[in-house]
């Protein structure tokens, strides 16, 4: 029988090399907390005010949106797809219940406005969901074309006008404090309490990928969708969930960012899908679908919002931002490429 | 009617507060004018190629004039040099480095601007300490021009006021400039004085100091919408803003446009009939195009924000 | 195989099921697809703890038949019954949690996922009726992977349980597949072909694991076309022509040719094609090729007209020399001669160059363009032999050429531009080896050349291959269908651990031999691995 | 598949027949004729180099056309006035300027078809970190403004002198459309390119250079970009890093109509031509009758979805009865 068994028979040294080149295949995490420790270690070495607590709590801020963004794309990715419209999804909700809800009721508390936006992101997403599904075309071409509807209505019939007259809830939810610490330069440093709600998302994320069959079922669909139907998963409703999960993140991600900006532009947001695809490429999610893992894309979000935020402490012109970025993600794609020579 | 003369507005970005308050005067300019039809399109997205585009057809269906807001100048040379060859009257505004105009009208001259904001800034800093200013973006020409008019009023009169990481881009987003704002906070702790360039920046710098706790320490000066920026007016955050309102500018550019079409002859010192445009500066543009200026600029803050409702 | 080893007779376990309802009954099941009526009127039974071996043409329905029983397709017309019930609308999760586990021939596994999640997660769905909200129970999944691995002597450690399934060698692969089935305790165990991509060996582990199967009562349906397996595995046959079911029976009462009557409609003649007639010696000459961890030390000749056989074990390096010949893996080492010049076989377009033919083993993955047009798929690898001055492809000389090759093959096609999917297998196939023949070869290496080809069309292919020998080509068939090397070959070279063990006249031997020398351990025991290095 | 065509050139005529029906005879005088076809080489350009390299399949798809397009721009604009003065040899500084832009493109090219061949890439992350990494390198360059080129002769009649009614650049573009759409139909190139995208091991096997081939497609459609580089200077006689960021989407949304085939194999330039006049038609229909831009991003993605979903059924019985299935 032994013919059938799985065995190594290479010798001790290359069996260690093989070992540890298929950990790092398998945990591609660890590649993007090395290039984190390296961009953080310079950017120290350069600016020691880098390693002061305010700059800390910024980069968890502006986490906190792309982040939501970054799961709800990692479920999709993990499924096979590639979704562009989740931008316009959070920039439709955004808008569009902010000035509602001080149109006509701005007492309303922020959960139940959260939960209004996080409803609305479901429905699109199941309708982006059913699209992909019943047009059996790429995820990618049906979610441009979503995503040039769902902005175009917003833009079109909702309203272009940057709006600030923000209701007091949202505003007040986007204050609220987790931490506040008094900095030696007089100014103070707050940890807002929504960066909580990324930690929720990522928690129940990771639930959801690992310790539930809908979980198992977007691997499995991602891996091979119809080896995954023949077994009894159901494509569509993976599918359907997947693009809702992605919809309810950015529903969620849009009223975050009213909350924490404090201004409804429905101009924002929009233009920084690429940076979400690249934070959780980043994070060594499969393009190809069929693999990726939460905290691999929460420590690409960081990746990408260190890149992003630091550069004037370093003294680096903020040109060189782009630049950085493509050559990180180039470096990213050829260290987890898995794409199978042929 | 259909045998109006059509006259159409082109803006950088379709939508934004800023041209919603144009588009207003443009619309007045035309219900206003007897035989003149007016309107105003943008691009859905603050891109250069669109605006371009958005020139192409109007040259092809052949309208009366074009008067644009351009988004990057130097972008439009070679489409609005084949309108005029077409024979469309061309006028810009906020674009006096265009070769390719036949009248560029500002509303004010924009180094003495720049240099009104820097001596607001050193009268509330008393005159000393770091500062620094911000610029919607490295191609807008007017932002430049503000922030260099503006640091060199400093260097010539205020020796004490130290100008750090000048002409930062917040590439007219308001939470760009927070960020920025955030960013050079950390990088100058003792920060006295920023201006702001883009009608948007006051926002995010704003709120930025109102997050470290800095309002009332730090004087923030620049160009703002009065309704946009009313809530860090009020709070303290926003020391002033200076703007020059556009639905004026709107009925103004219109009104050039037209006297293009009717042929009339632009003098030094005439009066277009609104406030602020009421003795036009002309001189000679960098191309063979003149270059008309203003006085239109207002000055808002806490105590007289309640007149301005836009 | 000792066909009294699994008695086709179930002595207890069925006495108790066999005068009760069938495990499944299908009765009058249609299928049509645009233009084809693919099954007209099936009706049959499956009892528990039988073996069954669904055969017949390629397109003669057996696919679409299991598709239809694993809820992969609905019928048109019929009824199945399971445990005397009838279900209506059958879904793949029904038909699962029914105990209907189907093993298609890309074995269903999900690459991307674990070992134990490839095992223990089905049963977990069916259990959860498909309710994808449900939560996981991570310690049963290892408790059921821990007892389905043991069944299939697989090894049960986590180490090798968290492996991803696509790190898994094809036979290891296949055994999970199976212990997947155990896993759901699965009352009727689907497999189509699943032995063409195994060696003897590992056919034999197979056969192992199903009589246990058997055994416990679970009812095992093989889709083949390996009628000697067959006979050796026994069992019952359902035979498939066109559509229609024309026989059934025990396979032991019937002989070969008897069955293949039956699945092709007409006599074909089994004996030994080959009348020798060898010409030049020294065609080819390879001396001691080699290649990492595959194979050393090959040294064998080849003559004009002569036909070669390479038979060989799944990991006997048969398959790597047969690529290393065909230039798509290259040798490391060693010395290819062609004509008595030396050939450098760096890349395939080298293999051609030399004038090496070469038809790879799986025509779908590795073969064929499904979607583009037959003549497309004949000249492709000559194109720029059909160029004109321009350096365009000249239309008419493709056309003229695939034509002539269409014809000289057989290839039964409507019309040459129809997407080359659209012909059964055995079709396919000489499409194939007429790619080959177009870049006018002095041999040809011929890799499994029959597989998953029906008796009908095998036969068509062993007269090409005749007749092309015959013409003074010399030809290389690796395989591991002996009798197909038997009936073809001037002489058959078996390897071992990367190594030619023996060399045999394909007249003074027999199939017992053969399988002899393919599964003696003898000789070197000191590997590839170093000896390559 | 020629339903495809057929679906596109009514799609051309119907867009035409309403333009003028809605819009005014106007629409179709010389003067706009001439200006859509000024305003369709650039995206037409970058579509067929999307198509190229979705053709090519494995995933293939090509995010860095604007990118390349810009960096060829403006490298050739800051480079090509230190060699040739534009005021006293415009033709030869024309020339030179069309030069640089193609090394570039080929450079770009060379880079996306190395990391996509050889190290690998899976083509949407090679070429969204190499477009990232090009935009950066023009950022870097211009110090994110835009370089203004005056005004130049030979380049703007490149653009806008006609030649018996059409444009030079349309021609030029039309030249390569038909250069690249013959060599994808009847060249081994293409035959094998086509081969590719739909069985790549199967490619492997019957000895095709894979690595050439995908190195060939992906620097093509560089240097394509890099074509469509030369002509958005030309045109609007300046260049900056940002120009047609829309473009990318734009691109894939003019191949996607065409029915290039996103998983590989499946793709007709004929087809890509003809739907991005369509779309530029359209377009400029939408800004005759001065309706907003958001609105036609709206029809536009609506258009997109549309499309998709008649492309599920099957039109054959509808528009050419005699078809035979399969063909
Ligand atoms: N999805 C389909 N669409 C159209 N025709 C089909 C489809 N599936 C099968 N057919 C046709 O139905 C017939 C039966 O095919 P089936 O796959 O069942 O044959 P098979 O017995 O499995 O052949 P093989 O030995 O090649 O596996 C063939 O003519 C085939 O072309
Ligand atoms: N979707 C389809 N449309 C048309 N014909 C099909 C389709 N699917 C399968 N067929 C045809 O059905 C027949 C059998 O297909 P199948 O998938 O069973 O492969 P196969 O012939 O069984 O291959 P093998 O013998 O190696 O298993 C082939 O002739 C194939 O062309
Ligand atoms: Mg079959
Ligand atoms: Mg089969």
């Amino acid at each position: 029988m032994s013919d059938f068994v799985w065995t190594n028979s290479t010798s001790e040294d290359q069996a260690s090399m093989k070992r540890i080149g298929r950990w790092l295949i398998r945990n591609p995490p660890v590649f993007t907390l090395i290039l984190i420790v390296l961009v953080s270690v310079t950017i120290g070495a350069i600016a020691p005010e880098f390693w002061q607590v305010s700059n800390i709590f910024d980069m968890a801020r502006a986490s906190v949106v792309t982040g939501l963004f970054g799961l709800g794309f990692l479920v999709i990715l993990a499924a096979g797809g590639i979704d562009l419209s989740f931008t316009a999804i959070a920039a439709l909700m955004m808008y569009w219940i902010t000035t509602a809800v001080a149109a006509s009721a701005p007492w309303m508390p922020m959960p139940v406005i959260l939960v209004i936006a996080a409803l609305g992101g479901t429905i699109i997403g199941i309708g982006n969901g059913l699209l992909v599904h019943y047009l059996r075309a790429p995820a990618l071409i049906v979610t441009i074309g979503t995503s040039y509807v769902i902005r175009g209505f917003l833009l079109t019939f909702i309203g272009t006008e940057l709006f600030v007259n923000i209701p007091l809830p949202i505003e007040e939810f986007g204050k609220f404090e987790l931490w506040r610490v008094q900095t030696d330069t007089g100014s103070i440093a707050i940890l807002p309490a929504y960066v909580l709600m990324l930690v929720a998302a990522a928690v129940v994320t990771w639930w959801i990928l690992n310790r539930t069959l809908m979980g198992r079922a977007i691997f499995a669909i991602g891996g091979n969708t119809s080896i995954a139907e023949r077994l009894g998963y159901d494509a569509r409703k993976v599918q359907v969930f997947v693009f809702a999960f992605s919809g309810f993140l950015a529903g969620i991600a849009g009223m975050l960012h009213v909350s924490a900006n404090r201004i409804a532009n429905p101009f924002d947001l929009v233009g920084t899908e690429l940076t979400v695809i690249a934070a959780v490429v980043l994070g060594g999610a499969r393009i190809t679908g069929g693999g990726g893992s939460v905290l691999g894309t929460i420590l690409g979000v960081v990746l990408i919002t260190l890149v992003n935020n630091v550069l004037i402490l370093a003294g680096i012109p903020s040109t060189w931002q782009t630049f950085v970025v493509g050559c990180f993600i180039v470096l990213a794609g050829a260290v987890f490429g898995t794409r199978k020579s042929a | 009617a259909a045998d109006d003369v059509q006259i159409t507005t082109v803006v950088k970005l379709a939508g934004e507060t800023w041209f919603t308050r144009m588009d207003e005067g443009v619309v007045q300019y035309g219900e206003e004018t007897d035989g003149v039809t007016t309107n105003e399109i943008g691009p859905g997205k603050a891109d250069a190629a669109q605006q371009v585009r958005l020139i192409e057809d109007l040259i092809a269906k052949n309208v009366d004039a074009i008067a644009v807001v351009p988004f990057d100048p130097p972008m439009l040379e070679g489409v609005l040099k084949r309108a005029m060859d077409r024979g469309i009257k061309v006028m810009t505004h906020e674009a006096d480095n265009l070769k390719n105009t036949q009248v560029d009208m500002e509303a004010f001259d924009n180094a003495a601007f720049g240099a009104h904001f820097n001596d607001q800034l050193a009268d509330c800093m008393g005159k000393k300490g770091t500062w620094t200013s911000f610029v919607g973006s490295l191609g807008s020409l007017t932002h430049v021009q503000w922030a260099d008019a503006s640091a060199a009023n400093a260097a010539e009169k205020y020796p004490d006021m130290k100008l750090v990481s000048p002409k930062n881009e917040s590439f007219n987003d308001a939470n760009t400039a927070y960020n920025k704002t955030k960013e050079l906070l950390k990088k100058y702790p003792d920060l006295k004085g920023i201006q702001g360039g883009s009608a948007v920046d006051p926002i995010g710098i704003g709120r930025a100091l109102e997050e470290a706790g800095l309002v009332g320490k730090i004087c923030v000066y620049g160009i703002g919408m009065p309704n946009d920026t009313s809530r860090y007016l009020k709070s303290g955050a926003v020391t002033g803003i200076s703007l020059w309102d556009p639905k004026d500018a709107g009925f103004v550019m219109n009104k050039i446009a037209k006297m293009l079409i009717d042929g009339e002859e632009f003098t030094d010192g005439m009066d277009l009939g609104v406030p602020g445009y009421t003795n036009m500066k002309l001189k000679k543009g960098p191309g063979k195009g003149i270059i008309v200026t203003g006085q239109a600029w207002i000055d808002v803050n806490k105590d007289n924000l309640d007149k301005y409702d836009f | 195989m000792d066909s009294s080893a699994i008695s086709p007779l179930m002595p207890e376990g069925s006495a108790s099921t066999a005068g009760a309802t069938p495990f499944l009954e299908l009765s009058g099941i249609h299928k049509r697809f645009a233009g084809v009526h693919a099954l007209r009127g099936v009706s049959t039974t499956i009892e528990a703890g039988q073996i069954y071996h669904l055969m017949g043409e390629n397109g003669s329905g057996k696919s679409t038949l299991i598709k239809i029983i694993s809820g992969a397709q609905p019928a048109d017309e019929g009824s199945i019954l399971i445990d005397g019930r009838e279900v209506t609308s059958l879904t793949p999760l029904g038909a699962l949690s029914a105990g209907i586990e189907t093993v298609y021939q890309d074995l269903s596994l999900l690459p991307n996922l674990t070992v134990t999640e490839n095992i223990s997660l089905s049963q977990q769905l069916v259990e959860a009726k498909g309710r994808l909200s449900s939560q996981i129970d991570r310690s049963r999944l290892d408790a059921t992977a821990v007892k389905a691995l043991e069944a299939v002597n697989l090894p049960t450690d986590p180490g090798f349980r968290s492996l991803l399934v696509e790190e898994l060698p094809i036979a290891t692969r296949q055994l999970v597949a199976i212990a997947r089935a155990i896993a759901v305790k699965a009352k009727l165990v689907i497999m189509d072909e699943p032995t063409s991509a195994l060696t003897k060996r590992e056919v034999d582990n197979l056969i192992d694991v199903v009589g246990q199967l058997r055994e416990s009562g679970v009812a095992v349906l093989f889709v083949t076309h390996k009628l000697d397996e067959s006979k050796s595995i026994g069992g019952h046959f359902i035979i498939l022509r066109d559509g229609e079911l024309v026989k059934e029976g025990d396979i032991q009462d019937h002989e070969k040719d008897e069955l293949s009557f039956w699945m092709t409609g007409r006599h074909l003649d089994a004996s030994r094609y080959r009348r020798a007639d060898i010409g030049a010696p020294g065609l080819l000459e390879v001396k001691d090729l080699r290649r990492r961890r595959d194979f050393a030390d090959v040294s064998f000749s080849l003559a004009k007209g002569e036909i070669l056989g390479i038979a060989g074990l799944l990991d006997s390096g048969r398959n790597e020399l047969a690529r290393a010949l065909a230039g798509v893996t290259p040798a490391d080492g060693g010395e290819i001669r062609v004509d008595g010049k030396a050939v450098a076989l760096r890349q395939p377009v080298d293999a051609i160059d030399a004038g090496i033919g070469y038809v790879p083993e799986d025509r779908l993955s590795e073969g064929l363009f499904l979607e583009k047009p037959i003549s497309a798929n004949i000249v492709v690898q000559i194109l720029d032999r059909i160029r004109n001055r321009l350096g365009m492809i000249n239309v008419g000389e493709s056309r003229k050429l695939s034509e002539a090759i269409a014809e000289q093959l057989h290839i039964v096609a409507a019309d040459l531009k129809n997407p080359v999917q659209s012909l059964s297998g055995g079709n396919q196939q000489r499409v194939l080896i007429g790619r080959g023949l177009a870049t006018q070869p002095k041999l040809f290496v011929l890799h499994g050349p029959t597989v998953g080809v029906d008796v009908g069309s095998k036969d068509t292919i062993f007269r090409i291959i005749q007749k092309l020998a015959g013409e003074g080509m010399g030809v290389i068939i690796v395989s591991d269908d002996l009798p197909e090397l038997l009936q073809n070959c001037d002489r058959i070279m078996v390897m071992r651990k990367g190594r030619i063990a023996e060399t045999f006249d394909a007249e003074e031997v027999d199939e017992d031999m053969l399988y002899h020398a393919l599964a003696s351990a003898e000789p070197s025991e000191a590997g590839v691995a170093e000896a390559g290095s | 598949m020629d339903r495809q065509l057929n679906f596109l050139v009514a799609l051309n005529a119907l867009v035409l027949v309403a333009a003028v029906a809605i819009a005014g005879q106007n629409f179709i005088n010389i003067y706009n004729l001439q200006s859509m076809a000024t305003q369709i080489p650039e995206l037409g350009l970058l579509a067929i180099g999307v198509t190229l390299a979705m053709i090519s399949g494995n995933g293939g798809i090509d995010l860095s056309g604007i990118a390349v397009a810009n960096l060829a721009g403006i490298v050739s604009a800051l480079l090509v006035p230190m060699m040739v003065s534009p005021d006293e040899l415009p033709m030869a500084y024309a020339f030179v300027f069309a030069g640089v832009c193609l090394v570039v493109g080929l450079a770009c090219g060379l880079v996306n078809g190395l990391l996509i061949s050889r190290a690998g890439l899976t083509p949407i992350i090679a070429t969204l970190g190499t477009s990232l990494a090009f935009t950066g390198v023009s950022v870097v360059l211009t110090n994110g403004s835009g370089v203004r080129l005056g005004y130049i002769e030979p380049l703007d009649n490149f653009i806008h002198t006609p030649i018996l009614g059409v444009p030079i650049c349309f021609a030029v573009f039309l030249g390569i459309a038909i250069a690249i759409g013959a060599s994808l139909r009847f060249a081994p190139f293409g035959m094998r390119l086509y081969m590719l995208g739909s069985n790549a091991k199967a490619a492997r096997f019957a000895g095709f250079n894979q690595k050439r081939l995908l190195m060939t497609a992906y620097t093509l459609s560089s240097v394509l970009a890099s074509v469509a580089g030369f002509i958005i200077a030309a045109r609007i006689s300046s260049v900056k890093w940002d120009y047609g960021t829309s473009y990318v989407l734009i691109a894939i949304l003019i191949a996607v109509m065409a029915g290039v085939r996103p998983t590989g194999g499946y793709g007709k330039i004929t087809c890509v031509v003809l739907s991005a006049s369509a779309l530029q038609m359209l377009s400029s229909m939408f800004n005759f009758l001065n309706i907003s831009n958001f609105f036609r991003d709206f029809a536009w993605g609506l258009l997109l979805l549309i499309f998709l979903a008649v492309s599920r059924f099957d039109f054959r019985t509808l528009l050419s009865p005699q078809t035979k299935p399969g063909g």
